[in-house]
């Protein structure tokens, strides 16, 4: 029987999440291996519970986008306790050495992107919204930081709301249109991923708003087609297919050689995208 | 919305204006009352016009599923599915536009027109609650169960159907004739929002029905004694699966409106919507345990929820303390409503004392 | 010498939304004997005796033990007290076994850390016996005949030992020979120093165990007197004033047969034969009474022909219509009406007004474009309320706010609104009072001289014989015997009554 | 776990061995050995101990939920709030171990031993537990209704402990003298692990409790018809607000074994246990209506569940699959229940009939 790697991702229904779990097991079976693709739902528990299941089917490695930076901890390391080396991609957590390596997009460049971009937008004056992420995803967090270290430095940039929208567009929308009743005249909304951006400017749309600024996080295709039709300015592309695959292939190369021959932690960096290379934008992927 | 509140009392209990039932609505109208004026006084333009219709918009998307839960409840029944049925119907009506219906033997796709992808959505949703109700009349499994069970059949059938993927801009396409489908979200009549009127009117009808026609009065008999209705000719089971098909209908309705707003549909959307349609429903004056509640009073109940949810956010609330405060408003609304209508009881008394 | 009055009631008063249950009420129990209290229904006697039981609180008054004031705020703490009560209603846990129910209060064993399941079966067991019953104590009540479960709500209230033991109706569903029994033990408890309270609407029942009478109307003490003093009419006047001569039945002769029963049967749940080959006709205007012993299989009869047991075999024809394949809705339609046994269980629905449960089973009539005319109903309720003189304000009232005998009078009222050819009324006559009773009977005659075909259950002698053109006696799910005016006695209908096991037993 | 199952069962319902409550745990345990046997066959490595141990495990979580719901469910209540108070319950213990008791009078910091720290949570535990008890029975707010605001409750408090962070790497500090948390999610007594052989006593406690305490029958009176055990001098408030605490005492419970495993506590975690605590409950046979049900039968119910869910995961089934088989499952065990209880009912007619 081939070797086993476990590829588990926080859902299936966030087009990154999924991009990230079809890119890693289209590699993974390329280079021979069975697959079992998991999602943990941002639940720690069902993760931890999915770890164990990866170490009775006696993986050979696991392929991670964890549920938490703090509360995924002990499940890694008991893997790598049970000798199965696991990978993580997109979310980082906060212990080395127990992951053999964390691929991660440079969320804080990449919000500082988003930022600039928002700011530029803006014409550096004006009120906006801030649509922040799950509070329990360190993402949510770094990605807050990034925009706020860019956007805090001109004074005519003014924040006059900021709620979380759990990373769903649902959300997004109806906290959106409330948002629009108390501060009637915001110019732009900087949202922390894209899901958040499109309920945002569905909100927008549909309130007639067409003019305020939106700008997402992801790089996603849905995205990619709403700046093109000029509703949504920009978002920084994590190149979500490529890390996943990046993964596989140093999982290969440590079970052949026992080693990545990488540092634990890759910091891949985001790239903005707007109406001007949009159109390259398929899968998280950008072709040149 | 108050008109339709008053007759769905007058009418509601038994025959007509039966005591408790008044005072139950009542107390949560009283209790809306408050949670608005809070509002009003701490935040800026929360009594706007186009605020209120913002809010009454998110509103009528709870109100939708409370009411038909409000018929299964008023059996002594539950449904817990009516969450996943809001993001089924948004998958079924987006797939219907984006993907449309490919018959492969003719290598043909054909795109139903807007009218017909609602119609084909309202069916499957009431597919769904026609499940439900065969599970808990001829297999007699407990309703909570019936429906959690197709809480997780209907989830799953949502995300299967676009494999996860979002069906995005549902716009249609001019060419295939399947255009107008963000009407429902975000078209108005005479300036009031669709949704809205639909909302008046869904409230008018059930009100009418659960009050006036023989059927709403067997749904009453059926959940206040189900020995005592059967024994009375009431044909029990019939009685029961039709309110699990309303309860689709309405839920599929209330799916069809959120992917109309968001002019996309995602397989996620509605989760744990079921408690805020049951909060609603009991906020509203609508016993748990069957046979007594009305329709005028589960609006009532949605609009508590709804004006305190979008007051927070307007408010700048944070999340945390949002649920909290949630959590405390539910609490207490139900149990002024116990206070109050104890001390009624006991002036009453008083009264009857003194004269006698 | 000792105080011969163990509890005084003072000036107590009830008010319930709506009605005013008691005024200025004074009551006073003697110990060692039997106190009877008679009233119409909704007199508030049983109010009253919730109020000394703990069951409610008293707006006004006071009430007095062994010469100190107490007051109760629970059953529990009227028990602690030595008082106990068997409730009108019966107040059972169908989940748990007998000796559970008789024990649920205050478990035998340590402390509750272990209860002692066995003595506690012995013990009901024993208290069983002494009513009379073979039943396992280990049976779960929700399986007993309701007749049984008034025997256990009895059982329940021995177990207790109490000082003073109230009996709400205790007889209304028991059987001749169960009654004697337990008026055997009434006697004892009397001997033993108990003070007995007991209500019933069996006349001749209160003269002969009573000591003495108390008269309730409309909730004011109406006379007291010592049983001595006084006769069956005297209560009746005291109750009602005077009452016109009793019934006089008319025999009816051979009209156009209205049910045709030929062999029906059924089995019950524990396997048994309830029902067993039973055929029977009717005739227009005929009143036949079924009597027998509890579980004679009368209602069980009566539900088959209702269409409530799809298994039950047999041939049914009304009004010359087959009803087979019928469903009980169908049936309704084809003129066939019945009273249930148990008004609470399978007679009301609680949360719905008087008015809602009287036109419920004629919805099918009341509605135009399925809409329910409020003019249609309105009509006929009011027609009801009025025929049965139902005793309430108006019809939006809760019907649970009506008391026992006017609740039995709305299930009944719901049966004539479906306008039926054919009415079973199964113990029709259960905790309703004498003045009552005569209306129902008299209405019962008045339909079946317009021509309705009539036949109802009852384990009361004097009721059958006054009412009955015909007389069939049930036993062990048959017909033992059939009367007619002529032969019916009472001696023929309790030997044709009695089962080939109970003589065994008896032996 | 078996023997449990049996002996709870043997005394549930009624006094012994009643043959429905038999019936209805042998048929849940029937549903339980054809889903083992199905794995066994199709998945590698599912019938090996080190697997089954890992199952027992994932079991024991849910089943301490469901072991305390049980007895809520039996009064004829509900409880919404034990996946909130698993959440909370991690909170509390993480701010004990990480953050301490700080007294800024003193401007000193307690840590409380692990044991103490075990004894606070399970008390935050039961307080929870009371509020939902004394809402429902001396506001007399529907328990439904209660448990759904505290549930709203329980999870902002949650996340206003840390302001929505997790608490990380929960070893204690030995010079604070508050290490050993983590045994009770990993530690091993006799190789067995702690959380297993937790299970085991706690179901032969409850167990115990349910069938031969005077509490234990008088929480079945409640539930079979709570006026007549209010008549017979059961003190209904006292017996529900028990099994409220109870209920949110097992919670908390479950809430230390998940962050002991994650060696973190997250205000997140627990979301929508609720809903597998219940489906174990009635899978188990216990009714919603009250009144009937073992403490065995609910053991078994939750290895159902947890059998199914780490089963499919093993195989690789779809997650959007897994939800699908869930549902059609949950349902399928208790249509199961019914149609076999009818079997067997009617072959008992047979019996007797042939006897006669
Ligand atoms: N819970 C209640 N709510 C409102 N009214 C009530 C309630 N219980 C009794 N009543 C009223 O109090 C009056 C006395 O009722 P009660 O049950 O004491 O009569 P009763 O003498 O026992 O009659 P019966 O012989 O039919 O049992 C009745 O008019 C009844 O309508
Ligand atoms: N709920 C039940 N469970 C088990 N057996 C029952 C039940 N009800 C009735 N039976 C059986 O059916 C037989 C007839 O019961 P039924 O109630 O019809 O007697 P009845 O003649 O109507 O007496 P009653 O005066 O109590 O109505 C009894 O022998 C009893 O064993
Ligand atoms: O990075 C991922 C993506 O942004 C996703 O949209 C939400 O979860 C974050 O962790
Ligand atoms: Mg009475
Ligand atoms: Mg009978």
């Amino acid at each position: 029987a081939n070797k086993l790697i476990v590829v588990i991702t926080p859902s299936h229904d966030n087009p990154f999440f999924a991009t990230e779990a079809d890119a890693a097991t289209a590699k993974a079976k390329a280079l021979g291996y069975d697959v079992l693709s998991l999602a943990h739902d941002d639940d720690a528990d069902k993760q931890n519970q999915e770890i164990d299941t990866a170490i009775a089917r006696k993986a050979a490695a696991i392929i991670l986008d964890n549920a938490g930076a703090d509360v995924s901890v002990a499940a890694v390391a008991k893997a790598k306790a049970a000798g199965i080396p696991s990978f993580l991609i997109d979310r980082e957590i906060n212990k080395s050495g127990v992951a053999v390596t964390q691929i991660v997009s440079n969320n804080y460049q990449g919000a500082t992107l988003g930022g600039q971009k928002f700011a530029e937008a803006m014409g550096e004056s004006g009120e906006y919204a801030e649509l922040t992420g799950k509070p329990s995803d360190t993402n949510a967090g770094v990605r807050s930081k990034g925009y706020h270290d860019v956007l805090d430095q001109f004074s005519g940039l003014k924040m006059v709301a900021q709620q979380s929208a759990d990373w769903s567009q649902t959300e997004a929308y109806s906290k959106m249109e409330s948002i629009l009743q108390a501060q009637p005249n915001i110019k732009g909304v900087i949202a922390g991923n894209d899901t958040m951006a499109m309920g945002a400017s569905a909100a927008l749309q549909a309130a007639g708003k067409k003019s305020v600024i939106v700008v997402g996080f992801d790089g996603s295709n849905d995205v990619r087609d709403a700046i093109e039709q000029g509703k949504i300015v920009a978002t920084s592309l994590q190149p979500a297919f490529e890390i996943a695959q990046m993964a596989v292939a140093e999982a290969d190369q440590f079970l052949k050689t026992g080693s990545t021959g990488k540092p634990e932690k890759q910091l891949i960096n985001c790239v903005l995208i707007t109406k001007a290379n949009a159109d390259k934008l398929n899968n998280f992927t950008l072709s040149p | 919305m108050k008109i339709a509140q008053l007759r769905g009392l007058s009418l509601g209990g038994g025959t007509s204006l039966s005591l408790p039932m008044l005072l139950i609505s009542m107390r949560t109208f009283i209790a809306l009352i408050v949670v608005v004026l809070f509002f009003s006084i701490t935040t800026p333009n929360f009594l706007t016009p186009s605020t209120l219709i913002i809010l009454a918009k998110h509103v009528a998307i709870n109100a939708f599923m409370a009411i038909g839960m409000t018929f299964v409840i008023l059996t002594g029944g539950i449904d817990l599915s009516v969450g996943s049925i809001v993001g089924l119907a948004g998958m079924v009506a987006g797939g219907l536009i984006d993907v449309g219906i490919p018959i492969n033997a003719l290598g043909v796709t054909i795109y139903p027109n807007v009218v017909e992808t609602v119609a084909m959505t309202l069916a499957a949703g009431m597919v769904i609650g026609g499940l439900n109700g065969v599970l808990v009349t001829k297999l007699n499994v407990a309703p909570f169960i019936a429906t959690l069970g197709t809480l997780y059949i209907a989830r799953g059938a949502a995300l299967l159907i676009s494999n996860g993927q979002t069906f995005a801009n549902l716009v249609g396409t001019p060419a295939y004739g399947n255009t107008g489908f963000p009407f429902l979200g975000s078209g108005t009549i005479f300036g009031v929002p669709f949704s809205i009127l639909a909302l008046v009117v869904m409230t008018a009808v059930a009100g009418y029905i659960a009050t006036q026609t023989s059927f709403g009065r067997q749904v009453y008999a059926v959940g206040g004694n189900e020995n005592a209705a059967r024994l009375s000719g009431v044909r029990i089971a019939r009685i029961k699966i039709a309110v699990y098909v309303i309860s689709g209908l309405c839920a599929a309705f209330a799916g069809l409106v959120v992917s109309s707003e968001l002019v996309a549909s995602n397989p996620a959307s509605g989760e744990s919507f079921e408690l805020n349609a049951i909060a609603a429903t009991v906020l509203g004056g609508t016993s748990l345990m069957g046979g007594r509640g009305t329709i005028g009073g589960t609006v009532v109940g949605a609009f508590v929820i709804g004006v305190l949810s979008d007051g927070l956010v307007m408010m700048g609330v944070n999340a945390f303390w949002q649920m909290v405060i949630k959590g405390v408003v539910i609490i207490t609304a139900v149990v002024l409503d116990q206070v109050q209508r104890k001390m009624q009881r006991q002036m009453a008394l008083q009264a009857q004392l003194a004269s006698a | 010498m000792q105080d011969p009055i163990v509890l005084r009631a003072r000036g107590i008063g009830k008010v319930y939304p709506g009605t005013t249950a008691l005024t200025d009420a004074d009551f006073d129990v003697y110990r060692g004997a039997v106190n009877v209290l008679v009233g119409e229904n909704g007199a508030g006697k049983s109010t009253l005796m919730k109020i000394l039981a703990g069951a409610e609180r008293p707006s006004t008054g006071t009430l007095d033990l062994d010469g100190t004031p107490v007051s109760f705020s629970s059953v529990r703490q009227a028990a602690e007290h030595g008082i106990s009560i068997i409730f009108q209603e019966l107040n059972l846990c169908p989940n748990l076994s007998i000796a559970e129910n008789l024990f649920i209060g205050h478990p035998l064993g340590l402390h509750g850390l272990k209860i002692d399941h066995a003595e506690q079966v012995r013990r009901a067991g024993a208290v069983l016996r002494r009513l009379g019953q073979s039943l396992d104590p280990k049976m779960l009540v929700g399986d007993l005949r309701i007749g049984q479960q008034q025997i256990v709500e009895i059982a329940k209230a021995l177990v207790e030992n109490a000082r003073i033991l109230i009996m709400d109706e205790p007889t209304s569903a028991l059987s001749a020979t169960e009654v004697d029994i337990l008026f055997r033990i009434v006697a004892e408890l009397k001997e033993s120093g108990v003070a007995i309270i007991y209500i019933s609407h069996r006349l001749e029942e209160l003269v002969r165990i009573g000591d003495y009478i108390t008269v309730l109307r409309d909730g004011r003490i109406q006379a007291r007197a010592p049983k001595a003093d006084i006769s069956v009419p005297w209560i009746i006047h005291q109750m009602v004033g005077p009452l016109e001569s009793a019934l006089t039945p008319t025999i009816h002769h051979g009209q156009s047969v209205v049910l045709q029963a030929e062999g029906i049967a059924l089995i019950g749940p524990q396997g048994s034969r309830v029902v067993n080959d039973v055929s029977f006709t009717l005739r227009a205007g005929e009143v036949v009474g079924f009597y027998g012993l509890l579980g004679a299989g009368r209602s069980e009869l009566f539900e088959c022909i209702m269409g409530v047991h799809p298994t039950a075999k047999g041939k049914i024809t009304v009004a010359g219509k087959n009803l087979a394949g019928l469903a009980l809705p169908d049936r309704i339609r084809q003129g066939v009406a019945l009273v249930p046994e148990d008004r609470q269980r399978e007679g009301l629905v609680q949360s719905m007004s008087v008015g809602a449960n009287l036109s419920l089973a004629s919805l099918w009539r009341l509605t135009r474009f399925s809409r329910v005319s409020k003019v249609l109903e309105k009509a006929s309720v009011q027609r009801m309320i009025r025929s049965l003189w139902i005793k309430v304000s108006t019809p939006e009232v809760e019907v649970t706010a009506l008391s026992g005998g006017n609740q039995q009078k709305v299930v009944i009222g719901k049966a004539l609104l479906t306008l039926p050819k054919l009415l079973l009324l199964d113990e029709p006559s259960r905790g309703i009072d004498v003045g009552a009773k005569a209306e129902v009977f008299r209405s019962i005659r008045r339909l079946a001289d317009e021509g309705l075909a009539i036949a109802f259950a009852t384990s009361d002698l004097k009721e059958v014989l006054a009412l009955s053109d015909r007389v069939l006696v049930m036993t062990e799910g048959r017909i033992a015997g059939e009367f007619t005016r002529e032969t019916m006695t009472e001696e023929a209908l309790v030997a044709a009554s009695t089962p080939r096991s109970h003589a065994r037993e008896a032996a």
